[in-house]
């Protein structure tokens, strides 16, 4: 009672705000809710099963496979489950404090490259599964960490290269950073499918994937390279002189005292740029590829399930929502830890 | 500066390797495969099945190709493309036959570094409305919203169209085509306008397709057919031949249940000539005498193609118009084989 | 030496083109465009030039930025301030809003509103009317226009110019002086003799007056409340960084809440916010170039893709078109500094 | 007049597990001038700031000229127009110019015109001897001059009651002397005035009163005579000879 006085009923200008919101989501949530929930269909298998008037997640039931893994071949989908259950295992070596930053980082890449010739099935016995067949948020989660996983070490020498003495170098870096955050992700994007080609050898044709992931690492590299030059800005500068007086050269100042601390700093930052880029691989659609909203979007037309982009859409929204939510959760909490270590 | 010093024998070799053409022949018997080219997904034309293969007569048409070259349909990777990817893949060696419903036009051709082999589908822009709107003309649609796709003559012929005629209109462009049919199911648009085999298409993906009509107008001439890159004259004419090969079949009555027989015991010049048992005409293309006969054996003749994927015996149900054989009222002509 | 490799590369590309047959250069800008595109501030017919074209997606790119930076500004102060509102619902609110709209991803967003837009509306014989000037349809909504010559699109100038002045004067009374400009503004406008056009039904679409299409409005809805999200973030942290003992302070004095926030906490809190905005405005400008998925004719749109398909020319089409965003995030970047420089951060200096 | 305007009864605080105040009562009459002291932690900068209502109590009531600042935010708004406070970190708006600072309070929640406001203005600053840095930003001041210069903004709002926290902690010893000048001068014209210090000599020399307070509670009570020479409690005692000592 108290509680509601204050909070809710403390003037009349504050009563009021109270009483419109709350008929502002009696308005809106109850025939949403019902929509979504109540009188929306959930059994079935086929159009006819949605006569109810509320969502048809039948089609998302129905389609639920094609919008986890696009056109990847049924026989062969338990490849892409073993490597998610890889990547997640080498990726929860970080939460493992017995296990060093370096050891899980080198997992991490290893278990990618493992994972890229598992699913492609080159140089091995399985059958080869061509790109094109990739889809749904297979698609989207091999973009984001191959993009990821690509633009990391060029952005460590981007973010080094930015801070260098040598003007040259320092130019290059500042320039090349500058450019890739000044232009749209599309254009990045169109330029990787369109442009990349003329600097190949005659005959010789990149995947189309991997010209995405060409176009995405050189965007997220130099996102990334801002975040990491932030923490290497925090180093003191009695550590760069600790490890001069130690006789340790550049690189091995870099690798040995600088990057670990650096990176640590900055793992709320690089959590964050994981969301941008998770978000901005919806970007691939324009250019013809079928990611998670892809392939939904694509489904949509689908002469069977046909009028139902509203339950597409939410459905995708919810996705991206609960992903990009708890990732953004788990920065806040590394961030909220780092901060009461550091008091 | 030392990495980039290091870098510069391999930048180079890597642009004087792009001056240099090698023979497409050779580097598609070598791969053992040959890629094609074709849409993202144009049911009659190039479209995956629920398995991903192409099904279509742009996909069967790569097949045929692959027949002749290297003696199965089955040896050819389907690459689809964007209209904005189509020709700078072919440009670029990624693709050795761009079999795609691409128009051939004078500057494609000459500007663009492309050549186009032939003609295998006569088509015209066209316009779809609802009937609702009760239009019977293409002439009463002054001032009208149009959804186009970007990124093909469309949107010139629409504009020249409307200007010849001296009215108004208002393009509203989409990326991909899928998002303009969702447009025009939306009511953004009054008319939804492409070539008139993907408004017979399209208009499967409606929800009740009779309510929507095709106006009698054809807008453009939209010669649509496969392109390889220019300066290989030999990887030219295979194409161009593998073509006249499936036509001409038709006009010969020599079909995918025949030939067979045929190629065994006949005594028509032009038919053994066209089954190999007679003259040398696929020597001189690089290849051997059976090369036709294998065209036909995997995929049929045009007619069969034609058939199987647009007309009667597919979804589509487009009649032959202009696609008929010359002798018969149409435009197709395959010259001699000899 | 960067600079000599770098043309030297350049020099082997466009051999390699001229190699292939394709063609080169810029003279694609002069030819005719030969298509057409539905929204343009400028004159522009089929008949018009490549370059002009260009042009008119450029102007488009920007309006969709300038109103969306100014929406989303206004948006995204007032949700940042609600977080601190006394009322629990209306701060539970703000939140919410937040957390769900910054981790959707924006092109998604900008799919539900066009196609929201579009279903919610009626057909154009159906539109819905106000006293036969405006009218809704899923078409767009249309609004009477005023034509002027040069002289009235002067004046017209002027007077947004002074209204500028006026606001950005310190003076009591501002709003008084802007109604006032304003009204002398129409006084003008009138007597000039500005012509009207009002949309009528003709055929199945209407013609004449102005029109603000679904895309449009549909874009500039999704971008603004997207970048909203991240704003009202960026106030919320700018509102935190001001120390408690201003606002203690000026509670002592017994400033109302309003005057607290207008007078103490905001003009310190932008000292935070201003370079954070910055990167939002920056951020709003580029995602404007999904309009491409929308069918908006803004650069990437019309540019980068009618353009791009109908001449081929990638290399130049897509560095263009790089360089102008450079180009306007640079400008927007600077305009910013200078702004930061002015305002936010008077009275620190010693 | 026997009336007191401030009224502390009973008042308990607690910050979670740590209790600030602990059954303090408190009663100043009109013009009188009360020094609280203690040793820090000992809530006399909560006692203060509770007295306008910078923190809420848990229990018991405080008055200020008869209002009680618990009714609501419009009895806390009346309260806070009659006491004018100073901060030990001053506080003062470091956007604003000087007088701007003096003024935004009296235009703002006064109403005056701003002419008359930074008439006011002017005189106050007289009053702190420092005219002459009226167009200046806060930041451009030595601290001594910036805490002149939060005085005369509180008083610009011509209170009844004014409350220092420790306005003098903050300063380099050469200025703390500038700025009991000006209380010293406040003090004699008549104001009710509750400060907190640790400046003994400031206490010798203005207070009625001198109130000790240590954990939260009031230990002693008494004029400066008194307190000085005669402190009652030993934990007043080792106070003074911790202070006294230096």
């Amino acid at each position: 009672m108290q509680w509601t006085r204050q909070n809710l009923f403390s003037s009349w200008g504050n009563t009021l705000t109270t009483l419109l919101i709350l008929a502002g989501l009696l308005w809106a949530l109850v025939p949403l809710l019902d929509w979504l929930i109540v009188s929306a269909d959930w059994r079935g298998s086929k159009r006819v099963d949605c006569s109810s008037g509320g969502a048809c997640w039948v089609y998302v039931a129905e389609r639920f496979d094609q919008f986890l893994y696009g056109f990847y071949p049924e026989e062969e989908r338990w490849r892409v489950d073993l490597m998610a259950v890889v990547l997640l295992g080498s990726l929860s070596l970080f939460l493992w404090s017995r296990v060093s930053g370096r050891t899980a980082t080198a997992c991490v890449f290893l278990s990618l490259i493992i994972g890229w010739f598992t699913l492609t099935g080159g140089e091995s016995s399985l059958p080869p599964i061509e790109t094109r067949l990739w889809g749904g948020m297979m698609l989207t989660i091999v973009l984001t960490v191959g993009g990821l996983a690509l633009a990391f070490p060029v952005a460590i020498l981007l973010a080094l290269g930015r801070r260098s003495t040598i003007p040259v170098v320092k130019i290059f870096c500042t320039a090349f950073i500058e450019l890739w955050r000044g232009v749209p992700l599309i254009t990045v994007l169109f330029m990787a499918s369109v442009m990349l080609p003329l600097f190949l050898p005659d005959g010789a044709s990149v995947d189309k994937l991997l010209r995405a992931l060409i176009g995405v690492s050189l965007f997220a590299g130099a996102y990334l390279a801002e975040v990491i030059r932030g923490g290497l800005q925090a180093i003191p500068r009695g550590q760069y002189e600790a490890a001069a007086a130690l006789g340790l050269g550049y690189w091995r100042t870099m690798y040995y005292v600088i990057l670990p601390q650096a990176l640590r700093h900055v793992i709320p930052g690089l959590l964050n740029t994981v969301i941008a880029l998770f978000k901005d691989t919806t970007l691939v659609l324009i250019i013809g590829m079928f990611d998670f909203l892809g392939i939904i979007q694509a489904s949509l037309n689908d002469q069977e399930w046909l009028g139902l982009a509203a339950e597409g859409y939410v459905f995708a929204g919810i996705i991206y929502w609960a992903i990009c939510f708890s990732l953004s959760r788990m920065s806040k909490g590394i961030e909220l830890r780092s901060n009461t270590h550091r008091v | 500066m030392q990495i980039l010093r290091n870098l510069m024998p391999l930048v180079v070799i890597v642009l004087a390797s792009a001056g240099t053409n090698a023979g497409t022949l050779d580097t598609v018997k070598s791969k053992g495969a040959i890629t094609c080219g074709v849409s993202q997904g144009l049911p009659g034309f190039s479209a995956p099945d629920g398995k991903g293969n192409w099904i279509g007569i742009d996909a069967d048409f790569c097949r045929a190709v692959a027949a002749v070259v290297l003696g199965s349909p089955d040896k050819v990777k389907f690459r689809p493309l964007s209209t904005k990817e189509a020709f700078t893949a072919l440009q670029f060696g990624e693709i050795h036959i761009l079999s795609r419903n691409v128009t051939w036009t004078q500057t494609r051709d000459s500007a663009l570094g492309v050549n186009f082999a032939g003609i295998l589908y006569y088509d015209g822009q066209g316009f779809m409305v609802r009937r609702s709107l009760s239009v019977k003309s293409a002439r009463e649609l002054n001032g009208a919203a149009v959804c186009v796709n970007s990124g093909s003559t469309t949107e010139l012929n629409l504009s020249d169209y409307f200007r010849t005629h001296k009215m108004k209109y208002s393009p509203v462009v989409f990326e991909k085509s899928d998002e303009v049919l969702a447009a025009y199911r939306a009511g953004r648009c009054d008319v939804f306008s492409t070539d008139q085999s993907g408004l017979y298409a399209q208009r499967l993906k409606l929800a009740k397709a009779n309510e929507h009509m095709i106006l009698p107008e054809i807008i453009s001439k939209e010669p649509l057919g496969p392109a390889v890159r220019q300066g290989d004259d030999q990887w030219f004419n295979i194409v161009r031949w593998t073509l006249f090969a499936l036509v001409g079949a038709e006009e010969l009555g020599i079909t995918k249940a025949n030939i067979g027989s045929l190629s065994k015991n006949t005594g028509n010049p032009e038919i053994r000539r066209f089954v190999g048992t007679e003259g040398k005409a696929g020597i001189n293309l690089g290849l051997d005498p059976k090369w036709a006969a294998r065209a036909v054996t995997a995929v049929g003749n045009y007619g069969e193609l034609f058939e199987k994927h647009l007309g009667k015996n597919s979804r589509l149900k487009i009649s032959r118009g202009l696609n008929r054989l010359w002798n018969k009222g149409g435009l197709h002509y395959a010259p001699p084989i000899r | 030496m960067l600079i000599a490799g770098a043309v030297w590369l350049l020099g082997n590309i466009f051999d390699n083109l001229a190699d292939r047959g394709i063609a080169s250069g810029f003279g694609f800008l002069r030819s005719t465009a030969g298509f057409g595109i539905s929204t343009s501030l400028i004159e522009f017919s089929e008949a018009s030039s490549i370059g002009r074209a260009f042009w008119v997606g450029l102007l488009n790119t920007l309006l969709v930025s300038a109103i969306g930076i100014v929406l989303s500004t206004i948006l995204g102060f007032a949700i940042g301030i609600a977080r601190f509102s006394s009322n629990w619902l209306l701060a539970r609110l703000a939140v919410i809003y937040v957390e769900t709209i910054r981790n959707i991803p924006l092109l998604l967003q900008i799919f539900f509103w066009y196609f929201a837009v579009l279903r919610s509306l009626p057909g154009p014989r159906q539109s819905h009317e106000l006293g036969g000037l405006f009218f809704l349809n899923n078409r767009g909504f249309y609004t009477p226009s005023l034509s002027l010559d040069a002289g009235g699109v002067a004046i017209l100038f002027s007077v947004i110019l002074l209204a500028v002045l006026a606001i950005l004067k310190r003076g009591q009374k501002r709003v008084v002086k802007l109604c006032a400009f304003l009204a002398s503004g129409l006084f003008i406008f009138v007597a000039v003799g500005a012509e009207f056009s009002l949309p009528e039904l003709k055929g199945f679409n209407f013609s004449g007056g102005m029109v603000l299409s679904p895309e449009l409005v549909a874009l500039v809805i999704a971008l603004s409340t997207y970048t909203t999200a991240f704003i009202a973030e960026i106030v919320r942290a700018g509102i935190l960084s001001v120390p408690r003992g201003q606002i203690e302070a000026a509670s002592t004095l017994s400033l109302p809440y309003r005057d607290q926030m207008r007078f103490v906490v905001l003009p310190q809190a932008l000292r935070v916010i201003v370079p954070l905005l910055t990167n939002q405005y920056l951020n709003l400008t580029k995602n404007s170039s999904l309009a491409a998925a929308i069918a908006f004719p803004d650069l990437v749109s019309v540019f980068a893709g009618t353009v791009l398909n109908i001449t081929g020319q990638a290399i130049e089409i897509i560095g263009i078109t790089m360089a102008v965003y450079l180009t306007i995030s640079l400008s927007i970047a600077f305009a910013m500094n200078v702004f930061n420089r002015n305002t936010a951060l008077r009275g620190t200096s010693p | 007049m026997s009336e007191p305007v401030i009224a502390v009864e009973r008042v308990h605080k607690w910050f979670g597990t740590h209790q600030a105040l602990d059954g303090v009562t408190l009663n100043v009459k009109s013009g009188e001038r009360i020094v609280v002291c203690g040793p820090s932690g000992s809530g006399k900068s909560t006692l203060v700031r509770c007295i306008n209502r910078l923190e809420s109590t848990d229990s018991g009531r405080i008055t200020v000229n008869q209002i009680d600042l618990a009714e609501g935010p419009l009895a806390v708004e009346q309260v806070r127009k009659t006491v004018g406070m100073v901060f030990q970190q001053f506080n003062l708006f470091p956007h604003l110019t000087v007088e701007e600072n003096l003024c935004l309070a009296p235009v703002r929640s006064l109403g005056l015109s701003e002419s008359v406001a930074k008439e006011r203005a002017k005189e106050y600053l007289e009053r702190v001897h420092i005219p002459e840095q009226a167009k200046k930003f806060p930041l451009q001041l030595s601290g001594g001059q910036q805490q002149r210069v939060a005085i005369a903004r509180a008083l610009c709002m011509e209170p009844a009651i004014m409350l220092f926290d420790e306005p003098t902690s903050a300063l380099d010893p050469e200025m703390i002397k500038e700025v009991l000048g000006v209380i010293a001068e406040l003090a004699d014209g008549g104001m009710t005035m509750v400060c907190v210090t640790h400046e003994m000599g400031l206490a010798r020399a203005m207070a009625d009163r001198i109130v000790f307070l240590d954990e939260g509670r009031v230990i002693e009570e008494a004029p400066p005579s008194e307190f000085f020479t005669a402190p009652k409690s030993d934990r007043t005692k080792q106070f003074l000879s911790r202070i006294l000592q230096h």
